[in-house]
């Protein structure tokens, strides 16, 4: 399974449920696993990881992660970014691989034999290096708003999450709030995925902190330099779960626990996009 | 039930449109019998055009599958480039409606010449996205005027494949359904598990000897 | 060279101007030659078509071009849509190749041998179709808005243009409308090119007629069946081009001469987008 | 001039941005050094970031490279496979500025592991986005701190290639100009026409006792 968003959108809520279920031997893929995979890891749900970039942004390490592959109970699967992205390109376009230029002269093919080389039929001797489709079983995305159509909308950075829903057999999408659908057939260009694309829609309000939702709610840039101690030490990290995660009985209980400050905190000054016209033809 | 040539095909091809909920469609009658399909059998149907329009609503008959009003109330428009590797090739279409100049008794379809490729007596538009909606819809309805000329033995060209090349090859692995349907004004035709095509229905009004004066091979019957 | 833009935003503009130019011997890339090809084609500029779908949208031939490829004074490089787009996907991705799941079974690569085929590294005896990469010298595309430094923002149909653009040496945007550069950094969602990557703006009101512009103004879909028995016959195609491209210094001529009634006929009724908020964040 | 290592970093890598129209920023130095570098040297600089930012106006310094602030105001946003494949790829980016844990003198950059791969004394970051920038940017320039640790004889890994592989490759014909300098809080240093790394500029107190001290092999001369 994937939970995808590039620094925006990080599902969050669903990471946390996935803990509270008791899920075991996932295997999770992502371009940047986060404090989400984190706290997965670190809750024992997590076999392998499929991944481009392991570390807390601006932060550091990922402790908990780095403590399951230094002491050898975690398989990984590792990619450069565009890799990662590929392999998502080419299982959402049916297609066996997708070809990037990349890896030539790195070690990276020898840690991971899955990336492969093809030649050109169009100039002799030029080799184009490729990744294999990656299909997860499920894809869950954080996003700004759907309607009950299942048509979701989100602007800001995009990431990879269209790639990463189509690829996958079944996608959640986890939303700020829920639209009328007119508000959404009003501008079709911001539709990230079309409701025939989606398995499901959850309404979680801060289902993504502490990452953010572009005019929603910020960053919680404290909150990820805090984890470093947190997941530094193993024993802080179960008590953090058990307060944060365990202990809660779902988002609304983790906002409760969050306070009315800090949310607030969050929440950035307007900067409307303002309006085009589409034009009404008839 | 009555109406003109068009009109019967029109209803035929909505009619297989009964509980679809993706279809990729083309310009003319593909695009009215979809818009029909949506207002009666079909209410769930998503219209979804090659320019890059998906769930479309349109507010007029549109003239071209790239028209201003597909896109005004659309619930999402996208780049060809994510449209077709994304939703036809990544096997989110149902249905893909075909028209065609020539077909033949595999389902084979051209739109790219009348006479050799070089020398051409006519040159029609080519493929578009028809050969890629052949090889990745799940199923493929083919709306077309019959006559000996665009019933034929042997199709001049095959521009979109059908369940088996004239030199023998098959299938790919990989690719979608094929043809499953076709429709013209005087018949409709489906496809034997051998993958030749079969006569199914008769228009109304028409009879054997009408099939048999517009086809180029001695069509399979298989009648309810 | 191309004119991209499908059936939205198709540069009639840089068209006509080309023909003024007496521009001869050109290779022209475009996935429906549209009317703005006929027209060139007539004019004697091209030498070549590199193309997916040649006809009329709705409509039936263009005749100009068929009477060329008939006579056999015009070479065809031909495709399907998928494959054009993947030629300028593979240009703009400095890749050799496009791989996609099409053309088996048909007999499109025996008319051109430019279709091959490269084999899966993870699938024994799987052989996908690769077209190979496109790079115009100019590509043309027509848009809605641009600021001064050349960032380029469309709303509808994008089709293959910010692909067409991006693999061309050269970019021109022809826009309706110059807008401040804080009008297109307060959606930056709605940019299909940044000024980066685009070589020269200009500003042409109405640039796309006979095709369309998104909540500008309508196809002119009376034009475009006006347009059948004009190109059929040679001397009424030659008298055209002589009275509305050759006989007017510029576009703004040729609006003139199209006259108030018209434009005002093609103006749809507004029908706004309405705001989203990216939020101030400081 | 006088400055923490940090400071002294930032602004030799800023001065590298001078008259530069695109640079693909990393996070942390190099982020900071493409701020300043659009305030002072290079007005028109576009900051492009992987997160899929083209022309950013940060209203603060970020802590991530997808901060909300990198957004708001810029001058256009993309999907992550538009933005390696159409402009990295691409070959629209001038710099790329990079970090790492390691370095040799071919400028082969590590930051996936020290000790071996599939048993590692520590764990690094990994890729990201930097084994595509170092071979498709027109030219790399490397932000990072200097010790015996970092400038290595043999790289414990290469995830980002230099101008040739240890085990003797050299640079695919397809790639980008590679390293172009690097940047320490020791000295600034450039590759010859061979691919080796050699020192051109000291940093203020620092002499060549303190670059010997800190490096893993004896580094060629080239001062100015």
């Amino acid at each position: 399974m994937a939970i995808e968003g590039f620094t925006h959108l990080i599902c969050f809520a669903a990471g946390h449920e996935i803990i509270r279920q008791g899920r075991r031997d996932l295997t999770l893929a992502r371009l940047t696993p986060d404090l989400v995979y984190d706290q997965m890891v670190a809750a024992g749900c997590a076999r392998k990881l499929i991944f481009s970039w392991l570390g807390n942004p601006g932060v550091g390490s990922l402790h908990a992660v780095r403590r399951a592959i230094e002491g050898g109970g975690l398989e990984l699967e590792e990619y450069s970014h565009f890799g990662m992205v590929g392999r998502y390109v080419a299982g959402a376009a049916h297609l066996p691989f997708y070809p990037l230029r990349s890896y030539a002269g790195s070690d990276l093919p020898a840690a991971n034999p899955l990336i492969q080389w093809v030649a050109s039929p169009y100039a002799p001797g030029d080799e184009v290096a490729v990744v294999p489709a990656l299909n997860p079983n499920v894809t869950i995305i954080h996003a700004q708003r759907a309607d009950t159509e299942g048509n979701v909308q989100v602007w800001g950075l995009v990431g990879v999450q269209r790639e990463a829903a189509l690829a996958a057999e079944r996608v959640i999408a986890v939303v700020e709030e829920l639209v009328e659908t007119e508000v959404i057939r009003a501008d079709p260009d911001r539709t990230l995925l079309p409701g025939v694309a989606v398995t499901a829609v959850c309404v979680e309000p801060y289902g993504a902190h502490p990452s953010f939702a572009q005019g929603y709610y910020d960053r919680d840039n404290a909150f990820y330099r805090a984890w470093d101690p947190i997941s530094r030490d193993p024993a802080q990290l179960d008590a953090w779960l058990e307060e944060w995660v365990r202990g809660v009985p779902d988002r609304a209980g983790y906002l409760e626990k969050l306070g009315p400050e800090t949310v607030a905190a969050l929440k950035p000054k307007p900067r409307p996009s303002g309006s085009v016209d589409y034009g009404e033809y008839s | 039930m009555s109406g003109t040539p068009d009109e019967l095909m029109v209803a035929a091809a909505a009619a297989e449109l009964a509980g679809v909920r993706t279809v990729f469609v083309g310009i003319g009658l593909p695009n009215a019998a979809a818009i029909l399909a949506r207002r009666t059998v079909a209410p769930d149907l998503e219209l979804i055009y090659e320019s890059g329009v998906i769930g479309a609503r349109p507010s007029r008959l549109p003239d071209s599958i790239g028209d201003p009003a597909l896109v005004s109330g659309a619930t999402a428009t996208m780049s060809m480039h994510d449209l077709f590797a994304y939703f036809l090739q990544g096997g989110r279409i149902e249905v893909g409606l075909l028209g065609a100049a020539q077909v033949d008794r595999w389902g084979n379809l051209n739109t790219t010449v009348i006479g050799p490729y070089a020398n051409p007596a006519v040159r029609l538009p080519g493929s578009g996205g028809a050969c890629e909606i052949a090889l990745n819809a799940a199923r493929v309805v083919v709306v077309m005027s019959q006559s000996p000329r665009s019933f034929v033995e042997h199709v001049d060209f095959v521009t979109s494949p059908g369940h088996r090349h004239p030199d023998g090859r098959s299938r790919p692995a990989w690719a979608g359904g094929g043809p499953d349907t076709v429709i013209t004004q005087l018949g409709v035709y489906r496809f034997g598990t051998d993958g030749e095509m079969q006569l199914t229905a008769l228009q109304p009004g028409v009879d054997q000897a009408d099939i048999d004066a517009a086809s180029g091979w001695p069509i399979r019957r298989a009648l309810a």
